[in-house]
């Protein structure tokens, strides 16, 4: 696959050239963080981040979206009768994002995209979207990337793989819309061997920061009924205050709700995300709420990620180790620990 | 804007306001027409949710009354209520909204003439106020009615 | 591919109050294109999300059969906010419907089988669809003894009366009804709790599955009946309800360990359940 | 400070011996530097666990709330001020707690040191009474520990358990030179459309995640009005005006019942600075109702009594 070399000086170039034709979304600093934005010009890019604050998980699934509009109005003799909302997916490409981020979606896809039903919101948005991922060559303390199935440098959910070089950065395509992306560019040189091998030696070095905290191999022979009856949750959850924080940060947490909202005699039906850590959640008509304590709240986001999801798709775990719930979670609940309780309960003691 | 008519929601309390506003009405009182009132038992039963939703959905200003201290039928609700509204005002206008739309007031069941005075009041403060232009709930349709953070994203509904 | 989240438009046709509390409505629905009609091929068992502009949708189990056409049939009790607004509108008004959604009785598995139903109060809707289905005399011979235990608090807390009524006087069915008390001296049926009802007329297990839908206790005290008479895990058959928003296992809330109960349930064995987390 | 932390043991450790309560609510080391984690002790076998430093900031009285057990509980200055309040409204009673006291010198603000970072990862944190020294890859920096403290710390006037069963160290020095509204002040001054501009662009970055809400001791209502259904008072969306009626109604309900702890402003992912609000509130009750929260357990809150001469100058 083409491989291309970017200098620095020549990279707002290439952006500029790249916006002509598409929306073009990269993190761009907002006071003391970085969140994923539609660029105004080449130069609001500011690869100089660890990742953004918020995980760009609303690029496909935005935290509150409009689906259907509707008419109540008494003489319209399409009153009640819910419209789809004209929507026209731009060609998006999205500069800069972390390959745990990306590989998010990837992981995403499977519950939005299946064979008896599509989710045509998160299916266009996915397809109209162009992922230029940038490894991670300082991965932070709370990284756990490589323990979880993926790491600074995975491609696997990417278009396109840059990787800071000497100089500038080399980009190499990974799917044929990044082929498509990268080809007949005036801004780039062809990368040359040595180029690859740095970028390659680069990568090799990052994956060796990125910490270990856990392993998940014996989650998946315990049947997941006794890992929800484990004791070890009456611990994990006592600091829990039940927040939305972890989930609305986290990449990989997709649910949602779904509102109507009404003003004068028109009304929209809305999407907004959603999270398993709020009692409404799963709250009956009739009053029956299953998951009414805290206890059983927080043990099913740990085990939908780690037990459920992986049982369910066989693949996973529904987490890609960016940290930013270890990092944000402002009681503490560290993750890392968490699976790696889960994990020990699994291993028999000897 | 020459035929904007200010709306003004007002919460009148069963056994005092709310006579005095049927009194008035009775008596042939004068007062704008531009009053929606809504009878609670007390103005003690006022949550300060009914005045945020009465804002919420566009009224330009919003109207209390209830009965003088030591009046109360329910001997002491208005006492309560008198500590919630000057908290809840006090707080109102520390976050934007402008003090001319929220208008308190004691009136008794006998008190006609106050009624027609204070609603002609409330109603010209309202006016010099204009329209209310914030804290007006609008539906999430297309991107004008987005807040700045989701304009952005949502640039691909149009 | 038709986006999964759009209702098909539909307008009420009849609204019948089924109990004395008035808490319980049928509404029959027509739907306003018939090519959507078409569409909405389902089987007894499947649920439905009714939608109400401006106020939501409820996730309701589909009370028609398959076999009676040109309408679908839903019976509503009244708890919030979408079903309170639906028990006020009227024959006429529009509405959507949105599935059919999740799976159903395994009607093939069945083949063949004598059919046992337990129901209890508002819950037997997909079990009057079932019944009705079954009593099809397309699908009757597929069908050995069917047998019906259905329970309510009194006799005017019962759904489809008239169709009890005549269920009763049919030979090809074995009905067994009961109410937990009543003073009514007309009423010539069975009094006593489901559970007890069961134990007493004792359906046998013999080539036989059994459909159990009700409030959980009765579906608790129920199932060591079952037990006793013979019913292995794999032939006792439950319908789940829970929290439900999207109802094509996207949203993620009805979630129980591997399961979506609107996209891989609602409908599901004993023993498939034993292997779930209890969280229902 | 790091005495506490033996004290807090010592006293576990023997309370949970002569089966005096169930457990002990304090803290444990975090996995992050400058983070701990409230932990619930129910065995004098992890009672080593328990640690007290710089980073105990979060309110232990948000465990409190229904408890129906007896529990000793490590309570600073705030903590101890919402434990009144909780008693006051009925949360728990007097006799089912065991508070230990901790005089505090203020909590260490980690949004602020690691804003001061810009990037850097601190690794390692070390405390003494005056300093604050963080290290990471390839940097060491020195904090005067006074200069890091949370916002509210800074200017708090109630280091000193006002409740407490056992007093685990010296009574420390309450600052008598404080001006607590300092920023109120300013706020009041701007013009009403430039409060209303700060306040909308206070919240921009808000997304609703009611951690703020989840974080306050004082939050504990059974539903929630953003939960409420019939009717609904608030849209769930990020609307500015949802979300604006989410937090003036936050706020108002902490009206005379915030003992400004900051557990809010610290809970924030989107360092929202909430306390704008409730500041405000606490403000009036002191100058209108002349009330100061969690402070006499005898008291009833500002907005459970009145006085007939209470202020009504803004009645008609």
């Amino acid at each position: 696959m083409l491989k291309i070399f970017v200098s620095k000086d020549n990279l707002p170039r290439l952006v500029d050239r790249l916006m002509a034709d598409n929306q073009v979304l990269g993190p761009v600093r907002e006071g003391e963080a970085y969140r994923f934005r539609a660029l105004k010009e080449a130069r609001d890019l500011d690869l100089n981040f660890q990742n953004t604050r918020l995980s760009p998980k609303d690029l496909m699934h935005p935290q509150t979206d409009p689906l259907f509009a509707y008419s109540l109005r008494k003489d319209d003799p399409e009153a009640g009768i819910l419209k789809e909302l004209p929507r026209q997916t731009a060609q998006r490409v999205v500069l800069g994002i972390r390959p745990c981020d990306a590989k998010a979606f990837q992981l995403v896809d499977v519950n939005f995209v299946t064979d008896t039903y599509r989710d045509p919101w998160w299916e266009a948005r996915r397809n109209a979207t162009v992922l230029v991922g940038l490894g991670c060559t300082q991965p932070c303390s709370t990284c756990f990337c490589t323990a979880v199935g993926t790491g600074p440098f995975d491609s696997s959910a990417l278009d396109v793989l840059m990787t800071e070089v000497e100089g500038g950065y080399l980009l190499a395509a990974v799917t044929e819309k990044g082929e498509a992306l990268l080809q007949d560019a005036p801004e780039a040189q062809s990368a040359t061997g040595e180029m690859a091998e740095a970028a390659e030696k680069i990568a090799l070095e990052a994956a060796k920061k990125v910490a270990k905290p856990f392993v998940i191999d014996p989650l998946k022979d315990k049947p997941q009924t006794e890992l929800f009856g484990a004791e070890f949750w009456e611990e994990v959850q006592f600091a829990c205050i039940n927040c939305g924080t972890c989930t609305y940060l986290c990449p990989t947490c997709w649910c949602f709700d779904i509102q109507d909202e009404v003003q004068g005699d028109r009304g929209v039906r809305l999407r907004l995300w959603d999270a398993c850590m709020f009692p409404l959640f799963t709250l009956h008509g009739s009053g029956h709420n299953p998951r009414s304590q805290k206890l059983q709240r927080v043990r099913q986001r740990f085990m939908h990620k780690f037990k459920y999801y992986v049982d369910k798709y066989g693949d996973g775990p529904a987490c890609v180790g960016c940290g930013r719930c270890v990092q944000y979670c402002p009681v503490n609940i560290d993750i890392r620990r968490v699976v790696a309780m889960m994990s020990a309960s699994c291993v028999c003691p000897t | 804007m020459s035929e904007w008519e200010p709306k003004i929601v007002a919460f009148l309390c069963n056994w005092c306001s709310y006579g005095a506003a049927d009194l008035a009405g009775v008596s042939r009182l004068q007062y704008p027409a531009n009053i929606r009132v809504i009878r609670v038992p007390c103005s003690g039963r006022i949550n300060p949710k009914f005045i945020l939703a009465a804002l919420r959905h566009g009224a330009d200003g919003v109207w209390v009354s209830g009965c003088h201290p030591g009046d109360c039928h329910y001997i002491e609700g208005n006492y309560y209520a008198r500590r919630k509204f000057a908290l809840l005002k006090s707080l109102l206008e520390h976050t934007g909204i402008d003090p001319r739309r929220l208008h308190f007031s004691w009136i008794s069941s006998a008190e006609a003439s106050k009624f027609a005075q204070v609603a002609r009041e409330v109603v010209e403060t309202v006016r010099a106020a204009g329209p209310s232009r914030h804290f007006i709930k609008t539906l999430p349709q297309g991107e004008a009615a987005w807040g700045q953070a989701t304009a952005e994203l949502q640039a691909e509904v149009v | 591919m038709k986006n999964p989240y759009l209702p098909y438009p539909v307008r009420i046709q009849e609204i019948i109050t089924e109990t004395e509390d008035r808490n319980l409505k049928t509404f029959k629905l027509v739907f306003l294109n018939p090519k959507d009609e078409e569409a909405f091929s389902y089987i007894p068992g499947q649920f439905a999300e009714l939608s109400v502009a401006g106020q939501g949708e409820v996730p309701i189990g589909i009370a028609s059969s398959p076999t009676e056409k040109g309408f679908i049939m839903f019976t509503v009790n009244r708890v919030g906010k979408v079903t309170t607004h639906l028990h006020n509108m009227k024959p006429g008004d529009v509405m959507g419907v949105r599935g059919p959604l999740g799976n159903w009785y395994p009607w093939e598995e069945m083949k063949g089988k004598n059919v046992v139903i337990i129901g209890g109060g508002f819950a037997f809707t997909t079990l009057r669809s079932s019944i009705v289905w079954m009593l099809d005399p397309a699908h009757r011979g597929d069908y050995g003894d069917i047998t019906v235990v259905y329970g309510a608090r009194n006799p005017g807390m019962l759904l489809y009366k008239d169709e009890l009524v005549a269920w009763e006087k049919r030979d090809d069915i074995t009905m067994h009804l009961t109410v937990d008390g009543t003073d009514d001296p007309d009423w010539k049926y069975n009094v006593g709790f489901v559970p007890a009802i069961t134990q007493e007329k004792a359906p046998s297990s013999e080539n036989a599955y059994a459909i159990v839908c009700g409030p959980p206790i009765m579906i608790k005290f129920t199932l060591p009946v079952l037990a006793d008479l013979g019913f292995p895990p794999e032939r006792i058959i439950t319908s789940l309800e829970m929290r439900m928003k999207c109802g094509i296992g996207m949203c993620g809330r009805c979630n129980i360990g591997t399961e979506y109960v609107c996209k891989d349930g609602p409908v599901f064995t004993m023993e498939k359940l034993g292997r779930l987390p209890n969280e229902y | 400070m790091h005495a506490y932390t033996e004290k807090i043991r010592d006293a576990a450790r023997r309370l949970l011996a002569e089966k005096k309560v169930d457990g002990v609510i304090g803290f444990r080391r975090g996995t992050l530097p400058l983070m701990n984690e409230p932990v619930f002790v129910r065995h004098v076998d992890h009672v080593d666990q328990l640690i007290w430093d710089g980073n105990c900031g979060i309110n232990l009285a948000n465990y409190l709330t229904k408890r129906k057990d007896r529990v000793a509980v490590v309570a600073k200055g705030c903590d101890s001020r919402n434990i009144v309040v909780h008693i006051q409204e009925n949360q728990i009673t007097r006799d089912q707690l065991h508070i230990l006291g901790v005089p505090c010198q203020g909590m260490l603000d980690r949004k602020g040191i690691l804003r001061a970072l810009n990037g850097r990862e601190p690794l390692e944190v070390e405390e003494t009474d005056s300093q604050v020294r963080v290290s990471g890859e390839g940097f060491q920096e020195v904090f005067a520990r006074r200069e890091v403290l949370q916002d509210n710390c800074k200017i708090c006037i109630h280091r000193n358990p006002v409740i407490y069963d056992e007093l685990l160290g010296e009574m420390v020095e309450e600052p008598t030179d404080v001006d607590r509204y300092e920023d109120v002040r300013r706020l009041e001054s701007l013009s009403v459309e430039e409060r209303w501009n700060h306040f909308e662009e206070l919240i921009a970055s808000c997304i609703r995640c009611y951690a703020c809400r989840n974080a306050c001791p004082q939050c504990y209502c059974p539903t929630c009005f953003v939960d409420e259904s019939r009717p609904q008072w608030v849209g769930k969306s990020l609307d500015p005006t949802d979300t604006r009626t989410f937090h003036l109604l936050r706020a108002y309900h902490m009206a005379g019942r915030c003992t400004d702890c900051g557990a809010c402003e610290r809970a924030c992912p989107m360092n929202i600075k909430v306390r704008q609000f409730t500041k405000k509130l606490e403000k009036d009750a002191k100058e209108l109702f002349d009330y100061e929260v969690g402070i006499v357990l005898e008291e009833r809150p500002p907005l459970d009594t009145y006085r007939p001469d209470d202020p009504q100058d803004f009645i008609k």
